[in-house]
């Protein structure tokens, strides 16, 4: 199917596309999730999906996400093609027993007899003092279960053509989305189309430093990116990772073999984080082609404080992305240059918002 | 032997069935328990030796469109359903030819042609997933009934008034069966819920709600039907709670009276409140069941059971290197 | 002021005194609303507007000693408890005064002086928290009750199953308060639960359980009042449900009307129906209340209320560089 | 309180000694779990404890995980310390909102106020047809929680000494037992003593590879370790890691400065292990020391087959382990010696079983 009609919209805009679109190839296509018929749905994401699809394709749900990740379990064993949709991914916490147990090994246990085709879009909050509850990226702790897929779309296009892919998967996906992505636009077709799962994208071309990012840190990086190439001359080779589970480390070992430098940006805490399996598998399997140890850029190991005055340096940025080039390239931060770079990156606005114009509570 | 061989009446026969769906159970879990002792079943194994009523009795009233998931105790459910006896005997040895291929053992049981959709052993796993079913048929306006077994320890699992609500809710086409025996492994009823009936907790969430005597297939049957025809038309969640007994351990082939966990005289009664044998002094009081139609259930029985060992022990056995396969779609 | 002064009974003292407390909950969300638009207080924050009477009549029976655990929506049963206004106002403010020194914010509040242990944003999560300061009181033989809060969307999590379970099991000291205001954000009962009362699950789990006007704060009074009297007197667990109405948006300052998920007439009848004007007329007819009364309860609270906030922002920010303490104990 | 009046007792034993002595130090430590006071005391180490210290203090439970665990998060924050106990760590899947949102978080959230000194002890089950659902493995889920502490004592000693530790600290502690080491014999003090929480031991001292070990690994590494030594003469060093949160990198970066080559082994998937996390917290912070990559030793990412002809390759053994030095090391692995060595290691007795005597079906 070919890519045509591009516009632009927004990412809650290309999800809430993706999934009307899905539903109007495939019948067997649900969406379930608290909230999703509510005046917010969930972000705009799931508006008027009732209106057309009707209340037996679209629900909202009692407060039971392990029950109903296993009622959305058992749908997708009979036919159905759930998408289950939680409004952080924290609530996702109370249905790891269905997630693992259950969904990620089904096929597995049953010798590939019958197959989950869920998925379960989860948000992961930031900002306007979400605090401890509210503010996790739990990526690492589904990547780390076989059977599951798990995937983190940076960009609107990728949102859509990933969903879509996701939704025509015969395994369970989680579908992390990150709450700050979701006002961002981008040029998507108005066309169903497919963005493959499990393969990373390159976001900016570069030959001094490798920086892998998922999710809102490749929108970082790509900052960062743009403003060494612009002030400094300097061009860093950015990788939006799109998945977690499968991960394409084979795209990061090209790249790596080029710019024998490696920095990893990851949304989660540091320590057990995505970023760090992928220094693994590349060390594991590029040791001599890294010039220097790689980098991981990550949040502290600590919760959110929701307190703004706690919170201010908490979310790293593309500040700390181009300190960690500028470590890896000896680059000099007292020089002019580095200090106007660092000027540009200043953001405007206050810390704990996506931009300006937000204003609380979510 | 058929019915007019044993001019029998068609009830007649029906009720012999049942006689006979139990005790082709009892003896193919009698005879895994003996040969597991041999250590070639090398997987946990939960047998429901004292429990068949239950399966039969429900099972009974199910037709092949109606799906069933169950739990670690699954032997019977699947039998009972009609799931392929050799399969069953091959999983238990890991073979290729195993239901799962080998993958899953005694706690993972399923065979989609009958439509056994899956057996698990994480207690109150599969309980959801059987509401899922059921929401799926209501959703395709497909006619089939969900039903689940699970037992009274599983009750106390949260997903569990989760599945109920949500069932509830939507008037799901779902059949909800308590086998209650008093025990989860050793801990008895007094150590993990209070006084009161379970059965009344699924009524207090709106569904119908019975319970009965799981030691008597026609009660068993009875309630079941009431309940399957109350769901087949629109009668939304059903609710059954059904008392029994567990004869062995929890998990394993033995006896394990000895370890004192319960009183000998209630093991004397539990075992006394034997479903087959009562049921069969009734069926014989009633002239329906004779000495020699016991005689001819047996050695059918015994020629299926060595059949099934024998299919499962020269069937190939997987190798290491499939090991890695399927664990996507 | 004082009961000689006003020339009052000490139970109409004591009527009086409900008033007051409802009162000055509501000013106090009103004050917080009206700065919320100032965007300093930076956490998502629900307000208790139009729910006052449940906060305030459940904590009319407890004692200091007796300990609670709310949820998402907790300023009402913080200040109720006796928490420290101040310390509220500059948690909502991220301030280092806070009751969580800046890092919990709206959605976590705690006072241990005072017995109020906790409130959390995650729906479910302190049920069984409760349940097990309950069980530490009885395994200390000391003689306090756990009370916990929560709303209708809550009695959906399994947790809540589990625990009622538990609570009952071991006839803990505790007292569940269900808040039914009919919603969980945006989505009524209807999409969420069955037609059937709440409170009759718990009462199927083996516990006292009633049902009540939840906006009549002498109702909720006498209703926990009964039921203290029986958890603090070996009568086990005890279930209240309390009907109620929110008056403004699930999470926010505002009205939210204009999003039309609720009718017109729903909402003026549940605007009618408010705990504090039914309960001020009522005190009026009784001679009670008076304007002057009322006016100096005024005076007091916008006098408490500017002092908070005076507190609140002239107290010092926390550093980032302390973000990183007390991970770990 | 020195460590005196030593003798052999198996790690069961050493654990119950344990819990009993906590119980008699202080009255507020209770126990919980489902089967605790049953006959077979889950695996024994919960045996008399019921006769000794009454109904009051020891509990079986209701098929509640999550529900319970919170009950004793409840209890914990009003001054018990409550040892609640999973036969399996896969149930603990249950309870991970109340583990990782409540435990977890509490002190942090409220700022010190409060703490929860509970400690959860699970066992990770393995052979005997465990299958899908009852064989993981899941300490980087919960090594990834900032809040918790995550340990996996190996001997006799230390799991006595470290569950002391654990029910004495005040903060949750994930306590891993792995089922294969129940049966170990090891020298254990009748004393009440602690091993702290949050540090290695060499078991095999050496200067040609570092192998850091969790858990069961440890044992196989040390076999690995002894039959190169007596075999080869080659002496690596083996870490047994004991706790996974906090991680002992220190020592780790520590041998691996002497012997420039690092092999991590653990008992979970590969993909997202802790063993991951260690390799790239080795290669941050010591990449220079590496002569060559890390290597992983670790389970296929792949659930564990219930058939015993399926599993027979699926748990890596000190065989591994000598394969991955033998790589390192540049060694012949058709030399006489290294086919002496690997005969050496060949385990009597059937795969899945921890020893001869084992008769199933637990
Ligand atoms: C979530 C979970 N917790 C604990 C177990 C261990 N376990 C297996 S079967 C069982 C007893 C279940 O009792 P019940 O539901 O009454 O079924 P029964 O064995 O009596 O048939 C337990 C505790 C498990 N498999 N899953
Ligand atoms: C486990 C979990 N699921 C979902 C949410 C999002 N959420 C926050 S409050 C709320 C509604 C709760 O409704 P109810 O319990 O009736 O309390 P009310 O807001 O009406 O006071 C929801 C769904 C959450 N915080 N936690
Ligand atoms: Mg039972
Ligand atoms: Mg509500």
């Amino acid at each position: 199917m070919p890519e045509s009609g591009m516009r632009e919209i927004t990412y809650a805009q290309a999800i809430r596309e993706g999934l009307d679109q899905a539903m109007e190839q495939d019948a067997n296509v649900i969406v379930i999730g608290e909230g999703v018929p509510d005046p917010k749905a969930i972000f705009n994401t799931t508006a008027e999906l009732r209106e057309k699809y009707g209340a037996r394709r679209v629900f909202d749900m009692p407060l039971s996400e392990n029950g109903v990740t296993g009622v959305c379990i058992g749908a997708a064993l009979s036919g159905m093609r759930p998408v289950m949709i939680h409004q952080r991914i924290d609530f996702a916490l109370l249905a790891m027993d269905q997630l693992v147990n259950n969904a990620a090994k089904w096929h597995y246990m049953f010798d590939g007899k019958a197959s989950v085709p869920l998925v379960v879009r989860v948000i992961v909050g930031r900002g306007w003092g979400q605090g401890p509850q509210h503010s996790q990226s739990l990526q690492a702790m589904f990547s780390l279960v076989p059977g599951l897929k798990v995937i983190m779309p940076t960009t609107a296009h990728d949102a859509k053509g990933m969903l879509i892919s996701a939704i025509e998967d015969n395994n369970p996906v989680m579908f992390i989305e990150h709450r700050w992505l979701h006002q961002i636009k981008d040029t998507v077709p108005e066309t169903y189309y497919r963005v493959p799962l499990g393969q990373s994208k390159v976001l900016h071309e570069g030959d001094t430093v490798t920086v892998a990012a998922f999710s809102h840190m490749a929108v970082e990086a790509l900052i960062a990116a743009k403003a060494l190439m612009s002030v400094m001359g300097i061009a860093i080779e950015v990788l939006d990772m799109r998945s977690v589970s499968p991960l394409d480390v084979a795209s990061v070992l090209r790249s790596v073999r080029k710019t024998g430098r490696l920095i990893v940006a990851d949304t989660a805490f540091r320590t057990g984080s995505v970023a760090g399996e992928l220094i693994t598998q590349v060390v594991e399997q590029a040791f001599s082609a890294l010039k220097l140890p790689p980098a991981r850029i990550a949040l502290p190991d600590h919760p959110m404080p929701t307190s703004p005055f706690m919170a201010e340096h908490y979310y790293p940025g593309p500040e700390t992305i181009v300190a960690a080039v500028a470590d890896m390239l000896g680059i000099d931060k007292n020089s002019d240059a580095y200090i106007k770079l660092t000027g540009l990156l200043v953001r405007e606005g206050p810390h704990d918002t996506p931009n300006p114009g937000f204003t609380g509570p979510f | 032997m058929s019915k007019d061989e044993l001019k029998l009446t068609e009830q007649q026969w029906d009720r012999l069935a049942l006689l006979r769906s139990m005790l082709r159970i009892r003896r193919i879990e009698e005879a895994i328990a003996e040969r597991y002792a041999e250590q070639e079943m090398r997987c946990p194994t939960h047998l429901c030796i004292g429990q068949e009523a239950i399966a039969v009795g429900v099972s009974a009233v199910l037709s092949r469109d109606d799906v069933v998931f169950s739990n670690h105790r699954a032997h019977g459910h699947y039998i009972a359903k009609g799931g392929n006896v050799r399969a069953l005997i091959a999983e238990l040895y890991g073979r290729s030819t195993g239901c799962c291929g080998g993958r899953g053992g005694s706690m993972h049981l399923i065979d989609l042609d009958v439509g056994f959709m899956g057996a698990t052993p994480i207690v109150g796993g599969t309980v959801p997933l059987a509401v899922g079913s059921a929401w799926a048929a209501s959703l395709k306006d497909e006619k089939r009934v969900s039903v689940v077994f699970f037992g009274d320890g599983c009750f106390e699992e949260g997903v569990v008034h989760e599945s109920l609500n949500f069932a509830a809710l939507h008037k799901l086409p779902i059949l909800f069966v308590c086998e209650n025996n008093e025990f989860s492994v050793y801990t008895r009823m007094s150590e993990r819920q209070p006084d009161r009936p379970i059965y009344r907790i699924a009524e207090a969430h709106g569904m119908a709600a019975y319970h009965g005597d799981g030691n008597d297939v026609e009660e068993v049957l009875s309630i079941a039907e009431a309940a399957m025809d109350r769901a087949r038309n629109g009668g939304g969640p059903q609710f059954i709670e059904l008392s029994t007994y567990r004869w062995r351990e929890h998990c394993g082939p033995n006896f394990d009276d000895h370890l004192n966990y319960r009183s000998e005289s209630e093991i004397e009664s539990g075992l006394k409140d034997c479903p087959i044998a009562n049921f069969a002094s009734r069926l014989e009081l009633s002239n329906i069941l004779t000495q020699s139609v016991m005689d001819s259930f047996e050695a059918e029985f015994s020629e299926e059971i060595a059949d099934a060992f024998e299919f499962a022990l020269s069937s190939a056995k997987p190798s290491s290197k499939e090991a890695g396969e399927r664990v996507y779609a």
